[in-house]
């Protein structure tokens, strides 16, 4: 490196090469990585549809292009979009237009920021964030806004019914997914995502579906209430073809649908990605084969990595899963009408994770420390885990009502001494 | 006796060295004064009703920075009372955009306008 | 001469968005568009919550906040946005006495802020050597009632009750004031 | 000294030859020319090679304490200073005397010269644009060669327009006489010939003004003009009276004899003495003269004096308040700034070389030449009337239409800048916003006469779009607006000429403020002026140049002007840009005429909180950061409005003049300063004259009615105090009260929501600013 620019100065500052090179370079590997993840994870996932729509229907999908099973469909059907005309209605806001593919794609991007690939004392994570859970769902929320916007500039009537749609829908479901995500937290402790998926660590009996009956349930509220928050089949109101030509997106064309398309499946990815490390395990296998062959960070730099990638596989096939249970479901369920939709959320799933919500807790007083409905004990390891991430302070990752009442009578003795 | 404090600090440096309170609360100030103008120009029910959203966020802001261990150390940090009123205004602000929505729509119902200045029936 | 310190630079960055796009959303005449201007200011005064430590009500805010109050709002645009509404002309006038007062304001708040000298951000070296704090539990336990972090000051359980019970007072009251109107026809049958 | 008396040699030549000089006087113009380019060109070579070669410049780096005084021959040698009272000594400067009038007791009337860098620059800087104004006006007078001229704003009783001669050499011969008398009040040696060449560029500037006799509004506003001048004139009079009876000279200067020994003390000597570190001290002469005046015993020697009594003092004062007054008059400064404005009825080279570039600075020039007299007191005085005008003249410079009448605002405004720098201590400041200030209104004043001969309008509502049709004025009047609002690199050392003289006023502004925490006022005023500034500028500009034609027919006809009238503007477009970057030197040149005993920080003596802070100060980085920010967000901010209102139509100008009625009118009618005056002193005038005359007549006849009805109302009196007002109004006055106050009340209840927002941001603004003034002023500091 030339001398000059360790020298480099700009305004009194000090432009120290080597440091903003680090930091430009460390974003960009992660910001290269969860990119390459949503577009060839949508790739694969268009390709995945076709084929598993085509099986369901009794046909057999994609055939020709690049081989066989027509694996190159989608890498075509991408070059068609990139040569289309990019059109724009007259009458549209134009840079609302423009700007509201990139919204929900941006938006659906971010939410990967704080999905753990890996966990354990080194973390595959690009953002480890304290509270995790909440940024992952807040930054999927926001994906509404570009369907909203989308549908607003279009300056159609098909495009406004159908971003109205979606926002009632998505406003109204994220009661009922914050509530079922709360009930993972509650058990783990903690709000952060590597803490949560780590509590699951070892067999599938620790995985939190299995805690208790109500956590089971949960798992199946909160699947149905991701297939609505990212406007899949049967919810995909906002998009009906056979009533609103296709909703949100009537107007677009070429590369700005594409992008529409990718947010979608990349939402589809997250939220599934997200139930498998609230209630699936995450990064854990079934059967802890890292665990079980030594693939830990202790035990060198290479083995650990191993388990890492292993556990980092394990994840994405655990929300390929997910992704492929809801074309599975797209493709066999009918669309639900609006009115449907809403009294599904307001009459079924809230009071559902409500009473879940209640229930868990309940189990959890009267059962703490106990796994697999109850009948066995969660390791120990775990509770060292969950305790180390949680700051090292002096609080039990489950408050007990003893617990409290003994924390509060310090705390009150305390403040009766400074009284005094 | 009021005075700018002399401190070139204040203007230059920016990006080497640390932000304290006062930079918050100038973006604070910022967003309060967007809002409060939002509300006092915007003849939209619904800009007034943004306009409320920046004023509180530009509040919000001020509890952050006043609880922040990392703009300022001295004894007087809020410390997390700035977070816990900073969720409550959120909270409160939900709550505040439920009902002023409900409000605007019935408006909006009765009087097919959504014109604030329209709704000057209180005038004494 | 120093190397850049990062969080400012974030700081310019986000606050720096957070104030451009405010004045949007006050310069727009576009309900819309204010709308879009409003869900980018605050989200990057999440960001810049985050930057402050306060990791959890940066999420919050960008959930309840971003995700909700302005899901929300911008529902009640569509609802109304009816050609005329959208873009509404406001008089010069009032422009002009908003700015003043506005600018004067801004002035006197700004003014306030950096004549205290204890606000003016502290050291370099202090502020790195503060360890990563979390705030999750804390707070947590805040709102139950038990302070961890500072056992002197008042946990927060009464008036989170309240808000809770508020919050539902006003859920309820909101669904009674924007219910549809039921034609007379339907009672009768 | 010779470029002193060129342009008094062509005046003479014109008055007695005019009429034969070539066809309708055409010669006499260039005669003019030629005299005056004379005068300028030997003046830069009294500058640059007489003075320059002799007087070596400060260096530039500040906190020098002293300016360097090379010369041999300086009047007074520095030294004897004290570590403890830093203070400068007086720069070096030619002084004598050519020729005695006559001598009254020890006082003695000469014809004398006094010269120093400011004389020098000030010099160079009339000559440059005197000259440049008049090739201009060779272009711009061109109608009245034609014979006879028709004047279409003078409609005879017939109908038909005025015919009369063409007076073209007449307006050269006014011309060059102003440039004598003007070049008379720089190089003056002492007051009384100051005083003499003061009424002379007053005559000048009366004739010019009233150039157009048969107009109506030319000749009142030229009588206007001469008469508020005399007001100002009688408060030099007296402080001219006052100085004379006490220190007994009027010299500026010590006079020599060929030997280098004083013979006379002159008056800065006698007032800053070396022995007192030329710090400014009543001499025994004025202390005695004031206790003669007030019956108080004089106390002898000023060192033991208490606090309060400060002898002299009050006599210092009141000469210096009294000398200012004169300053007042001239450079049009508050309350006596009425006559400007209206003095733009003269052509329109006149309104640039007399009315903004020169005689109006002459002015701010004397007081720069006085400094050493004026205390701290004086000082504040001075600068809280600059403060005053400059926010005065720019708020009615926002409303004004008629293109010169802006720019005539404007430079009050600038001369109230000056003013205020003055004031403040910035002398260098000041003198250097007057040189700069010269160039760019000069400018601003040919590009809008230029305008002015192309659409034969004033009005600024009958223009716009002429960008397209007279590029070169256009551009070069963009280049003025950028440079009278400060335009520049902040924190950097480069910008327009404008930037610097403009930053320096605020520094110094920011500077006092901070050394005088109850004078904040000080330092927001030129803040806000500069703002005020750039918007009324640019709103000229785009009304004028930008946009759309609003009068297609005057579009139709509007051309550029010829090129003796744009090689004057580009020429001074060059120095408006460029007189202010640090490699001319300006700042140093005039560094090295700041007067003695005007460096150091100096104190009150009557108001001891008074500090005037020494200008180095200002330049200390912690000053300079802000105040140049400040100053450039400011500007930046007038500049937007204006852009945002008049060249991309987001706010309808029309429509902010609907909502801001009453304060457009209180604008529009110039703070309805002339009614105040006409009611203030002509109707008492009048009033006066009919109750003497009332009082001839009916004085016995209304004593003796009057007795008789005093009789009768005093029973009815005593009828309706008790039965009616007492009894029945207590009820009525309360319940009406009550009535009234609730309809007050009802007003401010107007269901607006938007205005209720208003209400809470204006009340937290006032609380805080009420809060604000309670500490500052009621708390004991």
């Amino acid at each position: 490196m030339a001398p000059f620019l360790l020298e480099l100065e700009l305004f009194g500052i000090r432009l120290c090469p080597w440091t903003w090179l680090a930091y430009t370079l460390a974003g960009l590997v992660h910001i290269a990585l969860i990119l390459n993840l949503v577009a060839v994870g949508a790739l694969i996932f268009i390709w995945l549809e076709r084929k598993i729509s085509g099986r369901i229907q009794d046909r057999l999908g994609p055939t020709r292009v690049g081989g066989k099973f027509g694996w190159l469909q989608t890498l075509a059907d991408g070059i068609k979009l990139l040569t289309k005309e990019d059109l724009m209605p007259e009458q549209a806001d134009g840079f609302l237009f423009k700007i509201a593919p990139y919204v929900s794609f941006c938006a659906s991007i971010g939410a990967f920021i704080a999905i753990p690939f890996a966990g354990g004392a080194y973390p595959w994570i690009s953002q480890h964030l304290n509270a995790g859970v909440f940024f992952v769902l807040a930054v999927l929320g926001l994906e509404v806004f570009g369907v909203i916007l989308a549908g607003y500039s279009s300056a159609s009537k098909w495009s406004l019914f159908g971003a109205m749609r979606e926002a009632a829908q998505v406003v109204s479901y994220e009661v009922p997914l914050g509530m079922c995500i709360v009930v993972p937290v509650l058990i783990a402790g903690s709000l952060d995502l590597v803490v949560i998926g780590d509590r699951q660590a070892g067999w599938f009996t620790n995985w939190l579906i299995f805690h208790d009956p109500f956590t089971f349930i949960t798992f199946w509220v909160y699947f149905t209430c991701a297939i609505a928050s990212v406007n899949r089949a049967p919810f995909d109101l906002a998009e009906a073809e056979s009533e609103l030509v296709a909703g949100f997106h009537t107007e677009y064309s070429g590369l700005r649908w594409s992008f529409f398309f990718m947010a979608e499946y990349g939402s589809m990815l997250s939220v599934s990605m997200l139930a498998a490390i609230l209630f699936l395990g995450g990064w854990h296998g079934p059967i802890p084969v890292a665990d079980l062959l030594g693939l830990q960070p202790e035990n060198g730099f290479a083995l650990g990595y191993l388990g890492q990638l292993l556990g980092a596989t394990n994840v994405i096939l655990k929300g390929t899963i997910g992704v492929c249970v809801m074309m599975w479901v797209r493709w066999t369920l009918p669309r639900l009408r609006i009115d449907q939709v809403m009294t599904t959320c307001l009459k079924y799933c809230t009071p559902i994770a409500a009473v879940m919500f209640l229930g868990a807790t309940v189990w959890l007083f009267n059962w703490p420390g106990k796994n697999f409905f109850g009948l066995l004990d969660v390791p120990a390891a775990v509770y060292e885990i969950s305790d180390g991430a949680s700051g090292g302070e002096q609080i039990p990752s489950v408050v007990t009502p003893a617990d409290r009442v003994a924390f509060e009578a310090s705390t009150e003795t305390k403040n009766k001494r400074e009284n005094l | 006796m009021i005075n700018l404090p002399a401190n070139p600090m204040l203007f230059a440096n920016l990006l080497t060295e640390p932000v304290g309170v006062a930079h918050y609360v100038t973006v604070g100030a910022v967003l309060f004064v967007c809002g409060a103008l939002c509300m006092a120009t915007k003849r939209n029910a619904l800009g007034v009703l943004m306009g409320i959203e920046l004023v509180l966020n530009g509040a919000n802001l001020n509890f952050i920075a006043f609880g922040s261990p990392y703009l300022r150390s001295d004894a007087h940090n809020l410390g997390l009372d700035g977070q816990l009123m900073a969720l409550f205004v959120i909270v409160l602000a939900a709550a505040e955009a439920a009902v002023a929505l409900a409000i605007a729509l019935n408006f909006y119902n009765n009087h097919d306008s959504i014109d604030v200045d329209r709704a000057a029936q209180l005038r004494g | 001469m120093d190397a850049i310190y990062w969080p400012s630079f974030f700081f310019l960055l986000f606050g720096g968005l957070a104030c451009a796009f405010a004045v949007a959303v006050l310069l727009s005449s576009n309900i819309v568009r204010m709308a879009f201007y409003l869900v980018l200011s605050l989200a990057a005064t999440a960001g810049l919550m985050f930057l402050a430590g306060a990791e959890f009500v940066g999420a919050m805010q960008l959930m309840i906040y971003v995700g909700g109050t302005l899901v929300l709002l911008i529902f009640g645009v569509m609802l109304t946005s009816q050609e005329r509404f959208v873009e509404m002309h406001t008089w010069a006038g009032d422009w002009v006495k908003g700015f003043l007062a506005g600018g004067a304001l801004l002035f006197v708040l700004i003014y306030a802020a950096f004549s205290i000298p204890a606000w003016r951000g502290i050291e370099r070296a202090t502020v790195e050597a503060i360890p990563a704090q979390k705030s999750v539990t804390p707070i947590a336990m805040g709102l139950l009632g038990a302070r961890t972090d500072a056992p002197d000051r008042s946990g927060y359980l009464l008036p989170f009750e309240i808000v809770s019970v508020h919050l539902l007072v006003v859920l309820v009251g909101a669904a009674y004031l924007a219910r549809a109107k039921r034609s007379r026809e339907s009672k009768i049958v | 000294m010779t470029a002193w008396l060129v342009p008094l040699a062509s005046f003479v030549l014109i008055v007695l030859f005019g009429k034969f000089m070539g066809p309708h006087g055409k010669g006499a113009g260039y005669l003019s020319v030629l005299a005056i380019v004379t005068s300028a060109i030997l003046s830069l070579i009294a500058l640059f090679g007489v003075w320059l070669p002799n007087h070596e410049l400060p260096t530039p780096t500040h906190h020098t304490g002293e300016p360097a005084s090379a010369g041999g021959d300086t009047k007074t040698s520095a030294g004897g200073e004290h570590a403890e009272h830093p203070n400068n000594a007086p720069p070096s400067a030619y002084f004598g005397n050519w020729y005695s009038l006559g001598e009254f007791g020890k006082l003695k009337l000469t014809i004398g010269y006094y010269i120093d860098s400011l004389t020098l620059g000030m010099f160079c800087m009339v000559g440059i644009i005197a000259s440049c104004v008049h090739f201009y006006a060779l272009g711009y007078m061109h109608d009245e060669l034609h014979e006879p001229f028709v004047d279409h704003e003078v409609t005879l009783t017939s109908g038909e327009h005025l015919h009369r001669k063409g007076r073209f050499y007449r307006f050269f011969q006014y011309l060059s006489l102003f440039c004598f008398s003007m070049f008379g009040i720089v190089i003056s040696g002492n007051l009384a010939m100051v005083f003499v060449f003061w009424e002379l560029v007053g005559i000048c500037s009366y004739f010019l003004i009233g150039f157009y006799i048969e107009r109506h509004s030319a000749s009142t506003a030229a009588n206007k003009a001469f008469i508020v001048n005399r007001v100002g004139d009688f408060g030099m009079l007296i402080g001219m009276m006052a100085l004379w009876s006490s220190v007994g000279t009027f010299a500026f200067g010590d006079l020599k004899n060929k030997e280098g020994d004083v013979v006379e003390v002159g008056l800065f000597s006698q007032l800053r003495t070396e022995e007192n570190h030329y710090h400014l001290a009543p001499t025994q002469e004025i202390i005695a003269e004031e206790s003669r005046m007030t019956g108080e015993p004089a106390s002898a020697g000023g060192a033991t004096e208490s606090p309060t009594n400060k002898p002299g003092q009050w006599l210092l004062l009141i000469a210096g308040v009294g000398i200012f007054c004169g300053c007042v008059g001239k450079s049009a400064q508050f309350p006596l700034h009425v006559w400007l404005p209206d003095a733009m009825e003269g052509p329109t080279p006149v309104s640039a070389l007399v009315h903004s570039a020169t005689m109006v600075a002459a002015g701010v020039y004397l007081v720069g030449r006085f400094y050493p007299v004026f205390t701290p007191e004086t000082l504040l005085v001075i600068a809280y009337i600059g403060c005053i005008t400059l926010l005065i003249a720019a708020t009615i410079a926002i409303t004004a239409t008629d293109i010169k009448r802006v720019l005539a605002y404007s430079t009050v405004s600038q001369l109230g800048y000056m003013m205020l720098s003055l004031g403040l201590g910035g002398w260098v400041a000041g003198m250097f916003h007057l040189i700069t200030h010269a160039f760019f209104k000069g400018l601003l004043f040919l590009c809008s006469g230029s305008v002015i001969h192309a659409v034969h309008t004033n009005d600024m509502t009958q223009m716009g779009g002429l960008r397209k049709k007279m590029p070169i004025t256009a551009y070069t009047m963009l280049v003025g607006c950028l440079a009278i609002i400060g335009a520049g690199i902040p924190l950097s050392n480069f910008g327009l000429s404008g930037y610097y003289s403009k930053d320096a006023i605020i520094e110094q502004a920011w500077s006092f403020a901070n050394a005088n925490p109850q004078h904040q006022i000080l330092k927001w005023a030129p803040i806000a002026g500069a703002m005020i500034t750039a918007f009324y500028m640019f709103r000229l500009w785009y009304l004028t140049f930008a946009g759309k034609p609003r009068d297609q027919h005057r579009f139709d006809h509007a051309h550029e002007s010829p090129r003796v009238m744009t090689t004057p503007l580009i020429v001074l477009a060059i120095f408006a840009v460029a007189i202010g970057w640090p490699i001319f030197h300006v700042t140093d040149l005039l560094e090295q005429g700041r007067p003695v005993g005007t460096q150091a920080t100096t104190h009150g003596e009557l108001l001891t909180a008074l500090v005037i802070p020494d200008e180095h100060l200002s330049h200390e980085p912690a000053i300079k950061t802000p105040a140049g920010i400040a100053a450039f967000c400011t500007a930046a901010a007038g500049l937007l409005l204006a852009t945002v209102i008049y060249l991309w139509r987001m706010l309808n100008p029309d429509e902010l003049k609907q909502s801001f009625k009453p304060v457009h009118a209180f604008l529009w009618n110039k703070w309805y300063f002339d009614e105040l005056y006409h009611y203030l002193f002509v109707l008492p005038t009048k009033g006066i004259a009919s109750i003497a005359s009332w009082f001839d007549r009916g004085i016995i006849d209304s004593i003796l009615h009057g007795s008789a009805a005093i009789c009768r109302t005093g029973s009815k009196v005593v009828d309706s105090l008790f039965d009616q007002t007492m009894v029945d109004g207590t009820v009525d006055t309360f319940a009406s009260g009550t009535w009234n106050f609730g309809l007050w009340l009802r007003r401010l209840q107007t269901g607006s929501l938007r205005q209720y927002v208003m209400f809470i941001v204006v009340g937290t603004v006032l609380l805080f600013v009420m809060i604000t003034f309670a500490q500052s002023y009621l708390t004991p500091s």
